[in-house]
């Protein structure tokens, strides 16, 4: 056994410390142990990633002394790994970005606790990804809902509150239904670990007993795990738990923490259940359905949103919709797309929110449109991070948003009725996008000061304006080098599927 | 038309300019240099989206909707539990598909092999200790989420609890019966620490009642009281000193585990106190944990502080 | 008997389930929530684990329930806060400029 | 029909836990009091209920070994008592962190209605963030 697989486990143990050292630090120490967490955990997961790339294997990780159905393990491969590598890299930004507003936001004396819950976050990143037992998925979704709702609840204003109790609500009604689903996985397989899970519901699958109640295990923990990732008609809590925020926060939150659930959902419909016995169980269909739904209603209401932060929240739920509308597809080449969905949305988003807040503090602290008016003249980097951010979201091609866009449609073809319903969605979705954000983008580089109250121009603060440039310097690399994260993932889906 | 603004300031949404057409994109260019001294007066006006009114009506009607929709959620949610409850094994039954080899092994070399005589111990403190591992953090995120919502902090330290209903230290009875019960359930609950590899319990059962124990001290004699025998610091210690002993107690063997080293941690006899490798000291540190962290939302709860 | 037993405790459980959920007081609401984790405790020692009876003995109707009334307690505390309308209109300032 | 039926009285225990998530669930649903949200610990216990009656065989003892017989026969199954210890830890502390923010937003809104806070929230919607 080579040293460097031990990284996975070396990450999230040292993530752990971290948590509980921060717990009797001050804020600026706590702060500064995130940042070293989230850097070494970054290294550690790029090692992780070459050694697997390089070996072209994905191997199991024991935790303790006994092997698969007796003890717990992790899973690590290409997919995973380059998976937590990009959570832990986005988050290291958006934290970059954001801590001059939790300097702000946030009251002194619990700056630690707000540090020690973004460690937590992270590890319950790390674990949803690497995880290889269901059980174990369970317990850190519980870990990242109660950090998110604290990162949340953090800012301690009343609608921030009133969000995260919301937010807890719905999140508790789906990892109740989560449990409830993998309770009925064990009573009628007797495992929980996910290659015993396998074997033991392909042949009861085959077999025919149990059948129903298979079905409805799967779609317990499916719906449980969308509840918790906002697709359509469960997104309620999302734009207001999103848009109430700090930055740094709603960054991670519609970064990083919806995409954790969504990669946990894709282990289980591809290792658990298998992606045969998902599509004959019918609830691909329905997801695929859920996910159309939520591209064009959640981009109404985005057209319809009277603030910015809350247009680009509705934007986030529009984008979990593609990626359920690719799992519903549920071929490899729809499986990239999602993979490079993740990619892009998780790098735009916590820029297009490091930047919405940054415009904010350009316009009085005021974010309905009127007040933005021109706003990118008085704080022109924000402004152009902000055009980055957009354009990519709306699908300019050179930028990481049309890269998925690209893919799904690929995906489609050849799927009968599925390719219509998707081919129109895109374009639709692709066309309320633009009616939303590029008049957002066009109204903030607007002439004509005299509309607003706040004339003067606000001196960039290089804390948060850095992150976004390298938030949009990654997008742009993702978008131009595309071929290259493509064969990764290629090779990656290819031993995750076997 | 010349004068005409870009955007009516009457609006906020874009999609609404959009709809009638109030955005011109070429009144900047041909207006270049104007300036509409009223545009600047109505934008400083805040003026709210929908009255109040309007939109209570909005939330009565919707209200209606979704009583409709969640009675129709909750009938077809409970018609298909049922279903698939009638589709499980039969209850009670010995050759159920969750009676397998897994099991099978925690109870035949459980005890060989974690040295813990109870199996549920043994199984949650060696074979599946992650899974502990995570939720002792579980409870560790909730007192930190506790303490960021609870914590009185800048002006609202002020706050005062007056109207404290009763003082319980001065009643006979109470202060008799509790001088009497407290020794007991903190024994009860070390007991149960201690003995978590021998006998039912351990350290989120033994942690619990122990926290219990210490509630009920802070109840009667109060707060101040309990927290000069606990000060805030000492929690804090306790705390974060298990949790590390946790930590890197579990992370050596999970060490070990992975990379198939032996483990030079001696399992002792089964059945002996001493015996069991490290669940009795895992047990010892998470219920110190779960102790203090009940302790610790009693008193977040009651004054706002450790 | 034993059976018997079971399903006594069991649709005790239920009715006194139904009672939280239709209780108009929160008060008592959360007194018949304490005697139903007591059913619960007894439940789990009919169900062979002693382990999760002590647990649930000591948390369901213990902890839980004593959080319960001190957030019932503190929320007539604000209620009696003579200060209250003060903190009110700090706080509310404080929500609008956040 | 009758077979359901039939299964449904067998598995009498499954039953009763269902029907308790299904009043957490409709707890949770209906009523606009925050306090109320202890429909969210009913429903914890129904579902740690049902994976304690399926981890049950009728007859066979506690999992503690004594007297040194370790035949498998004569135990219970001690998966799901160590799962539902982890539920019911993870239950409390989300009540706790429940309870406090139902403690903080009283402060603040004066109110436990849920409808009536999030209108307040949606009034207010408009220019200030």
């Amino acid at each position: 056994m080579s040293f460097v697989q031990n990284f996975p486990f070396f990450s999230i143990i040292l993530s752990l410390l971290c948590t509980v050292v921060s717990f009797i630090l001050n804020g600026k120490w706590a702060r500064r142990l995130t940042l070293f967490l989230l850097c070494a955990g970054t290294a550690l997961q790029t090692c992780t990633l070459l050694f697997c790339c390089r070996g072209n294997i994905r191997y199991t990780y024991m935790m303790g002394h006994f092997a698969a159905p007796w003890g717990n393990e992790l899973s690590i491969g290409i997919l995973e790994a380059s998976l937590a590598l990009l959570f832990g890299v986005v988050m290291l930004l958006s934290v970059l970005g954001g801590s001059e507003h939790v300097a702000t936001d946030v009251a002194l004396p619990k700056q630690h606790l707000y540090w020690l819950m973004v460690d937590l976050t992270y590890v319950s990143l790390l674990l949803l990804c690497y995880t290889n037992d269901i059980f174990t998925g369970y317990v850190f979704i519980e870990i990242s809902t109660i950090a998110a709702c604290s990162l949340l609840a953090a800012k301690e204003v009343g609608r921030a509150l009133i969000a995260s109790v919301r937010y807890m609500i719905f999140a508790l009604i789906g990892s109740g239904l989560f449990l409830i689903g993998v309770i009925l996985t064990y009573s009628i397989t007797g495992e929980l670990l996910f290659p015993q899970l396998r074997t033991a519901v392909t042949a009861l699958w085959e077999a025919g007993t149990y059948r129903f109640s298979m079905t409805v295990a799967i779609g317990l923990m499916t719906v449980g795990l969308s509840i918790k990732s906002g697709l359509f008609p469960f997104h309620f809590w999302l734009p207001d738990a999103h848009g109430q925020a700090t930055a740094a926060t709603s960054g991670i939150l519609s970064g990083v923490i919806i995409k954790g659930y969504i990669v946990l959902l894709i282990k289980i419909i591809y290792q658990v259940v298998g992606i045969d016995i998902f599509r004959a169980s019918g609830i691909q269909n329905i997801l695929l359905i859920f996910g159309v739904g939520g591209m064009v209603v959640c981009s109404i209401s985005a057209i319809g949103a009277p603030r910015l932060k809350t247009m680009v929240a509705f934007s986030s739920a529009a984008q979990v919709g593609y990626i359920f509308m690719g799992l519903g597809l549920g071929t490899h080449s729809a499986l990239l797309a999602v993979l490079f969905q993740i990619f892009a949305h998780a790098l735009t988003k916590p820029m297009l929110f490091l930047s919405s807040s940054s415009l904010m503090d350009a316009s009085g602290g005021r974010q309905d449109f009127r007040s933005l008016w021109g706003a990118g003249h008085r704080y022109p980097m924000a402004g152009f991070t902000f055009t980055v951010g957009a354009l990519s979201m709306v699908g300019i091609p050179l930028l990481a948003g049309f890269i998925p866009k690209l893919y799904f449609a690929l995906a489609a073809f050849g799927m009968g009725w599925r390719t219509w319903v998707v081919l129109l969605a895109l374009t639709v979705s692709t066309i309320l996008n633009v009616m939303y954000f590029l008049y957002t983008t066009i109204l903030i580089w607007l002439p004509g000061e005299e509309r607003t109250h706040v004339h003067e121009r606000v001196r960039p603060r290089m804390g948060t304006v850095c992150p976004a440039m390298l938030l949009a310097g990654l997008n742009l690399l993702v978008g131009i080098h595309s071929a290259a994260l493509a064969a990764l993932f290629t090779q990656g889906i290819d031993l995750f599927c076997q | 038309m010349r004068d005409k603004p870009i955007l009516d300031p009457e609006f906020s949404s874009i999609w609404t300019l959009w709809k009638n057409g109030q955005i011109d994109l070429t009144t900047p260019l041909r207006s270049a240099g104007h300036q509409d001294p009223k545009s600047v007066r109505e934008v400083e006006k805040y003026r709210p989206r929908r009255s109040r009114e309007a939109y209570s009506q909005y939330v009565r009607r919707s209200t209606k909707l979704y009583k409709i929709a969640a009675t129709c959620l909750c009938l077809i949610f409970i018609t298909v539990m049922l279903l698939t409850v009638a589709n499980l094994p039969p209850y009670g039954d010995p050759n159920a598909p969750t009676v397998n080899e897994v099991s099978e092994r925690y109870l035949e070399e459980g005890t060989d092999e974690t040295g813990a005589v109870n199996t549920v111990a043994g199984m949650i403190l060696d074979y599946r200790a992650f899974d502990t591992l995570g939720e002792s953090f579980v409870l560790f995120t909730s007192v930190c989420a506790v303490a960021i919502l609870m914590n009185l902090s800048g002006k609202r330290q002020h706050i005062k609890h007056t109207k404290e209903l009763i003082n319980y230290a001065d009643d006979m009875i109470v202060r008799g019966v509790c001088r009497f019960l407290i020794p007991v359930i903190l024994i009860f609950g070390i007991y149960i620490l201690l003995n978590g590899h021998l006998s039912p319990g351990g350290g989120f059962s033994g942690g619990a009642v122990l926290g219990a124990g210490l509630i009920i001290y802070a109840m009667v004699w109060g707060e101040e009281q309990a927290s000069r025998i606990f000060p805030a610091k000492t929690v804090r210690l306790v705390v974060f000193c298990s949790l590390v002993f946790y930590c890197l107690a579990k992370s050596y063997s999970f060490y070990t585990g992975a990379n198939h080293l032996p483990s030079a941690i001696p399992m002792g006899i089964p059945g002996h106190i001493l015996s069991g490798g490290l669940i009795m000291p895992l047990n010892v540190a998470v219920g110190f944990v779960v102790c203090f962290t009940m302790y610790s939302f009693y008193m977040f709860f009651r004054r706002g502080r450790l | 008997m034993m059976t018997a037993f079971r399903i006594i405790l069991l649709s005790s459980l239920v009715l006194c389930a139904i009672g939280t959920a239709i209780v108009k007081k929160p008060m008592h609401a959360i007194i018949i929530y304490m005697a139903y984790s007591v059913i619960m405790s007894v439940i789990w020692i009919l169900l062979e684990s002693p382990d999760l009876a002590i647990t649930e003995a000591a948390v369901g109707a213990g902890v839980t329930g004593i959080l319960f009334f001190l957030t019932l307690h503190r929320i007539n505390l604000i209620d009696k806060d003579a200060e209250h309308d003060e903190e009110k209109k700090a706080e509310e300032e404080a929500d609008h400029e956040g | 029909m009758t077979q359901i039926f039939g299964n449904l009285l067998s598995n009498y225990e499954d039953v009763v836990a269902v029907l308790l998530f299904s009043i957490g669930f409709c707890v949770l649903l209906f009523s606009r009091n925050l306090i109320k949200k202890v429909g969210l610990d009913i429903m914890d216990t129904g579902v740690f209920l049902l994976l304690a009656s399926r981890g049950y065989i009728a007859g066979r003892h506690v999992p503690i070994i004594v007297d040194g017989i370790t035949t498998a026969e004569y135990y219970i199954n001690p998966i799901p008592a160590g799962l539902v210890l982890t539920g019911i830890v993870v239950s409390v502390s989300v009540s706790a962190l429940m309870l406090s923010l139902t403690v903080r937003i009283y402060r603040t809104y004066h109110t436990l209605d849920v409808d009536a806070l999030y209108m307040m929230m949606a009034v207010n919607k408009g220019g200030k963030p």
